[in-house]
């Protein structure tokens, strides 16, 4: 008892989340015969109140104390953790600030949205955290149900319905197939815990049997980060659901499923070899397959990109490009690799949903998701397509915004670790990826817009929202050294156990 | 004696689960596909009686049967014409998929001969239901609490979504 | 004494079935039930294991959860069944084809 | 207003007078297939059989024991429903075939088995003969955890004695809604149908509270096993004092009077028997069965009817413990005088509308019962 009593310390930004949901559900409640505006405003600053609570806890635990186990070793409080959960909570800020301004979800009430949005939050928490298989399974469906959830919000809308079916469809296979990995794991080394699993693993060989179900769980984790072939759900998905949903599944669940995948291979599959390197344990040799996973996500993304039409379907795949991308600083084996995925989320987080927000505050005057509808609005609206192409610039790469960081640290990780094959492959994808984005940045330059065109009218919020997320990406280069001080605590990763 | 007789009862079990398993996924009506359902999951937890998680069972039965089940019935009997008996479900692409489940058999039944899993019988556990109470207000209690999260959000979410919502123009 | 094989056995054939039913079955309803068999055949294995492996209760503690996990999932997906029922009338795969990828 | 209050006056009376006679009737009409005799013939057979099969004896002679009184009870219950029924109304009820009536449900039993068998020609075959079959198998399994007394040597008289008793009890009762919505989706009729589905809703919804309010009880005793909990309440003042039902007054009054309405609900008794409707249904989800079917829907409900009355005397009313020390004779009075309570309220009380059935269950039973568990544990707690 006194170990959970002591583990709440460390669980703030947790506990706040969850005291905001219990207040959000609670005021929900009382709201329901007000007018639908004050009491969606209401709701919409308790959960605001709640994230910026949880972002501030979590900045400031953020390498603050010895990286430590909490109750009785389920979550490990490390600089993993630390990392991942300031991100998690901007991605829902930006996410609820989105869905303010978003013109799908206007006229709905948003009480169990944000109480859905509260509750995956902490889950992605729990999810970066876990250090024990039963934390792994229950954090990751507590993100995907909340998720099936999210996306079938609108119940009366078509789209937003099938989308849902089909995610939890796929959803529940690929958990169904983590789960029966998880249980054949269990069995191979009787315990449930990482750190036991790793020292069970060091002492046999299981060779190709440990292979299989390290397949069955990446079904799992790869369906979180939408890499391919596990990525079915991932364009329909995103097209149905409401747009700031969508946002946050290309942001939030993908970085919990990046903090799984490391936690779980680098952790529970590997030991140490000194100098931040690792050595895979129990003759399964895994990096192989995160490596054929990144290949075949990379260039699947990058390639059915370029066929798309619809905005959402266009950023879904490029999602999907990116996942492969991530991934492949997944196959490098060393501390190096944690730091690449943790600086690239960061980044990726701020150029990612900046293209949702543009292409939400568009949605509201165009009332399209279409490529075409785009045609002509630098004349409409050029600060709006600046902030477009700023993100998109940044989407691919180039040198003065901040995706270029990112990707410097993916490549320069790939190359230290030898993979000099796999970094050519990924310079090739960037250069197909940057394709269809100046496809969008044409139509929105070049293309001469037919019929009228009604100028876009800027809130007081879209224009904050707006400067928060183009700011990082184009100062991106200023945070060379501040990244470095936040990826350096990634490294206390392999310190436990 | 005894012994023989339970494992008759074990195999026989093991027959009615893997049979009516089979009609689930072969069967044409989807109502008889719920029913046999039952058969399964009743089997599922007489595997556990024999294993001795008899909590585990109980646990089966009741929420499985009690409760899934229900809800999988209602599921199928008011998504369909209701006088329609022919709930008739078609298979698609029967032949690669009955291939790759068998590759994944094969794999399956591979890896459980090929791997050494230390098998030793630590016995019956007897009485097991206060054992896990005690795990689940104890080492296990963040993934206790985290279902009970997980329970309040299903519960919700699922409401939200059947519940007929009328301020959507 | 029934050895662990034999449990592991039942577990493999009914998860190869469960997959069997995922691949093949049109109906949403279907695809769930084959599901919950996924879910029942790692539990077999979860339970086994706990008992032949580990000697402890972890095993019986995380099918409980898995048990928790698969009715709120059930819940949740025939809440969409229901939903998307009522806009479309069908629960066909197939036929949802508004979203073809 | 006079007639009124005469009315009811009598409504209240009738059965009230009835209960004495009833009981002595119901009680010698038990005692034959009691596993009473059981116990004793098991005693007895202890000298022929090696000490070996002794339990399995006791088993196989308990098992018969509760599978006659199961197969008899319909029959005598049915008789006494008519006969309270009859008294509540001002009429004397069955009086022709035998003494008062009382072989009249043999004479209606015997004509129900040369009843043709009618198979509605649309039907679903396999569903509409498995679901009366599926209600007995039902009915009939949970009374396996049903314990009736303790030996002196600390045997518990049942005919299994899990240690997860009352969590068997609630899976198993669960099973009854399967088949309710078998038989209903089986006749292939709306109104079946209709009477299938809301009896569904109303037993999975009501077993919500059932399952809590079992859970205040094992909270204050501490365990799940049915024996314990009954020996948990032996003594007290007038050997009833302990009965949980006086404890923390009036807490666990509350929590019998719920359980009760409960078990009331989920065996789809009036006032909650909506599912079958009459006016509404025709019969509900047995609307399409005739014969022996028709027969075995009877036997299921008049089994649950049984089996709710003997779990919340064993949970609440002490069981087989109370004034005259342990005696199996004392649970089965307490057991038959709920069912009699159950059938007095039956011809009492109106039907309520189907949408204040699911009002009361999920506005009023589950609030209540969550804070009587809620209450009880932490009054426990600190004791």
């Amino acid at each position: 008892m006194s170990d959970a009593v002591q583990s709440l310390s460390r669980f703030l930004p947790e506990l706040i989340l969850m005291g905001a949901l219990a207040v959000v559900i609670v005021a929900d409640l009382f709201t329901q015969r007000r007018p639908l505006k004050s009491s969606t405003d209401l709701l919409n600053g308790i959960a605001l109140v709640g994230l910026l609570g949880a972002l501030v806890t979590s900045w400031q635990a953020l390498g603050a104390g010895e990286a430590q186990p909490l109750f009785a070793s389920m979550l490990a409080d490390d600089g993993l953790l630390g990392v991942f959960r300031p991100i998690f909570c901007l991605t829902s800020i930006v996410v609820l600030l989105l869905g303010m301004r978003s013109k799908e979800l206007e006229g709905v009430r948003l009480g169990e949205m944000l109480a859905l949005l509260l509750t995956v939050t902490a889950a992605l928490m729990w999810m970066a955290g876990s250090v024990n298989l039963v934390m792994i399974y229950l954090s990751l469906e507590t993100v995907s149900v909340a998720s099936y959830l999210m996306v079938g919000y609108l119940s009366s809308d078509r789209l937003s319905n099938e989308a849902s079916l089909k995610y939890i469809l796929f959803g529940a296979v690929s958990t169904g197939a983590m789960l029966f990995g998880l249980s054949l794991l269990y069995g191979m080394t009787g315990t449930l815990d990482l750190y036991g699993v790793r020292a069970a693993l060091a002492e046999g060989a299981f060779g190709p049997g440990l292979l299989f179900v390290l397949i069955l769980i990446a079904a799992g984790i790869g369906f979180k980060i939408a890499a391919a072939p596990f990525h079915f759900w991932c364009p329909d998905v995103y097209t149905g659901a409401p747009t700031p949903v969508t946002a946050f599944l290309s942001v939030g669940p993908k970085a919990a499923g990046f903090a799984v995948l490391i936690r779980f291979f680098y952790l529970g599959m590997a030991e140490p070899a000194g100098g931040g390197a690792i050595a895979p344990v129990g003759g399964a040799d895994w990096q192989m397959l995160l490596m054929m996973l990144a290949v075949i996500t990379m260039t699947l993304g990058n390639v059915a990109a370029l066929l798309q039409t619809n905005v959402k379907r266009l950023l879904a795949y490029s999602s999907i490009a990116h996942a492969g991308t991530m991934l492949m600083a997944a196959c490098v084996l060393s501390v190096d690799g944690v730091q690449a995925i943790a600086a690239y989320l960061a980044i990726y987080l701020f150029m990612n949903l900046g293209a949702f927000a543009v292409v939400i505050l568009a949605h509201r005057v165009t009332g399209s998701f279409e490529i075409d509808s785009y045609a002509g609005f630098w004349k409409r609206s050029p600060l709006l397509t600046v902030a477009m192409g700023i993100f998109l610039f940044s989407l691919m790469g180039i040198p003065p915004f901040a995706g270029f960081l990112a990707k410097w640290y993916v490549f320069a990780a790939v190359i230290n670790a030898g993979l000099g094959w796999l970094a050519v492959i990924g310079v090739l994808n960037a250069a197909v990826a940057a394709f269809y984005y100046v496809k969008v940045l044409r139509v929105m330059v070049i293309d001469q817009e037919t019929g009228p065109t009604p100028a876009l009218a800027f809130s007081r919020l879209d224009l904050a929202l707006l400067v928060v997320l183009v700011v990082p990406n184009v100062l991106g280069l200023l945070f060379w050294g501040s990244l470095d001080r936040v990826t350096e605590v990634s490294q206390t990763l392999l310190e436990l156990g | 004696m005894e012994s023989m007789a339970s494992a008759a009862i074990f195999y026989g079990v093991a027959a009615l689960v893997l049979g009516s398993a089979l009609y689930v996924v072969v069967g044409r009506n989807l109502v008889h596909s719920a029913f046999a359902l039952v058969a399964a999951f009743f089997g599922v937890a007489v595997f556990y009686v024999y294993l001795g998680a008899d909590f585990l069972a109980g646990a089966q039965v009741l929420i499985y049967v009690g409760g899934i089940l229900t809800l999988l019935l209602f599921g199928v009997m008011l998504t369909n014409r209701i006088y329609n008996l022919n709930l008739r479900s078609g298979a698609i692409q029967v032949v690669p998929g009955a291939l790759s489940a068998g590759l994944v058999f094969a794999l399956l039944v591979w890896i459980i001969q090929s791997v050494d899993w230390g098998a030793m019988d630590a016995g019956d556990p007897g009485p097991t239901s206060e054992s896990i109470g005690r795990l689940l207000v104890g080492d296990y209690l963040l993934p206790f609490e985290i279902a009970s999260v997980l329970l309040l959000i299903a519960l919700m979410g699922a409401a939200m979504l059947v519940r007929r919502r009328g301020s959507r123009s | 004494m029934i050895p662990l094989e034999h449990y592991l056995y039942i577990s493999a054939a009914l998860f190869s079935l469960g997959v069997f039913g995922v691949l093949t079955r049109r109906n949403a309803v279907n695809v769930l039930m084959s599901i919950e068999l996924i879910f029942n055949s790692a539990n077999i294995n979860l339970v086994a294991f706990s008992r032949f492996v580990e000697g402890a209760l972890g095993g019986q503690v995380f099918a409980l959860l898995v048990i928790v996990i698969a009715a709120c999932e059930a819940a949740v997906a025939l809440a969409i069944v229901m939903s998307l029922y009522r806009v479309v009338k069908h629960v066909n795969l197939d036929d949802a084809a508004e979203l073809k990828g | 207003m006079i007639t009124r209050f005469r009315q009811i006056e009598m409504r209240l009376m009738g059965p009230l007078t009835m209960i004495p006679i009833v009981l002595c009737l119901v009680v010698l009409g038990t005692i034959a297939a009691l596993p009473v005799v059981a116990t004793i013939l098991s005693e007895l057979v202890a000298d022929f059989v090696p000490p070996a099969l002794q339990h399995l004896t006791i088993v196989v002679l308990g098992t018969a024991g509760f599978v006659g009184i199961l197969a008899l009870n319909p029959i005598y219950s049915i008789w006494l429903e008519r006969k309270v029924a009859a008294h509540v109304q001002d009429r004397l009820g069955p009086m022709r075939v035998g003494w008062h009536g009382l072989l009249q449900s043999f004479a209606d039993g015997v004509k129900l088995l040369f009843k043709e068998d009618l198979v509605p020609r649309d039907a679903d075959r396999v569903l509409f003969g498995a679901a009366p079959m599926l209600a007995v198998a039902s009915a009939f399994a949970a009374f396996a955890i049903v314990p009736w007394g303790v030996r002196e040597d600390g045997t518990v008289l049942a005919v299994a004695n899990l240690n997860i008793g009352v969590l068997y009890f609630i899976a198993i009762t669960s099973l009854g809604a399967l088949s309710v919505l078998m038989a209903g989706w089986g006749s292939n009729n709306k109104y079946a149908l209709y009477g299938g589905m809301r009896a569904a809703a109303q037993m999975v919804s009501y077993e919500i509270p059932t399952a809590i309010l079992v859970l205040v009880v094992v909270a204050q005793v501490g365990s799940l096993s049915i024996p314990e909990i009954v020996n948990a309440q032996a003594g007290g003042i007038l050997g009833v004092g302990d009965w949980l039902i006086f404890q923390l007054f009036p807490l666990n009054l509350i929590a019998f009077v719920l359980f009760f309405i409960c078990g009331l609900a989920e065996t789809n008794r009036t006032p909650f028997d909506i599912p079958e409707a009459e006016s509404e249904l025709v019969a509900g989800f047995h609307t399409e069965y005739s014969g022996m079917r028709f027969a075995f829907f009877f036997l299921a409900e008049y089994g649950n009817m049984l089996l709710v009355s003997m779990l919340a005397a064993l949970l609440f009313l002490g069981g087989w413990v109370g004034p005259f020390g342990s005696n199996p004779l004392l649970f089965f009075v307490k057991g038959f005088g709920l069912v009699v309570v159950q059938m007095w309220l039956r011809w009492t009380l109106p039907r309520l509308r189907v949408d204040q059935l699911m009002g009361i269950c999920w506005k009023y039973v589950i609030p209540i019962s969550f804070f009587l568990l809620v209450v009880t544990t932490v009054i426990k707690g600190l004791l």
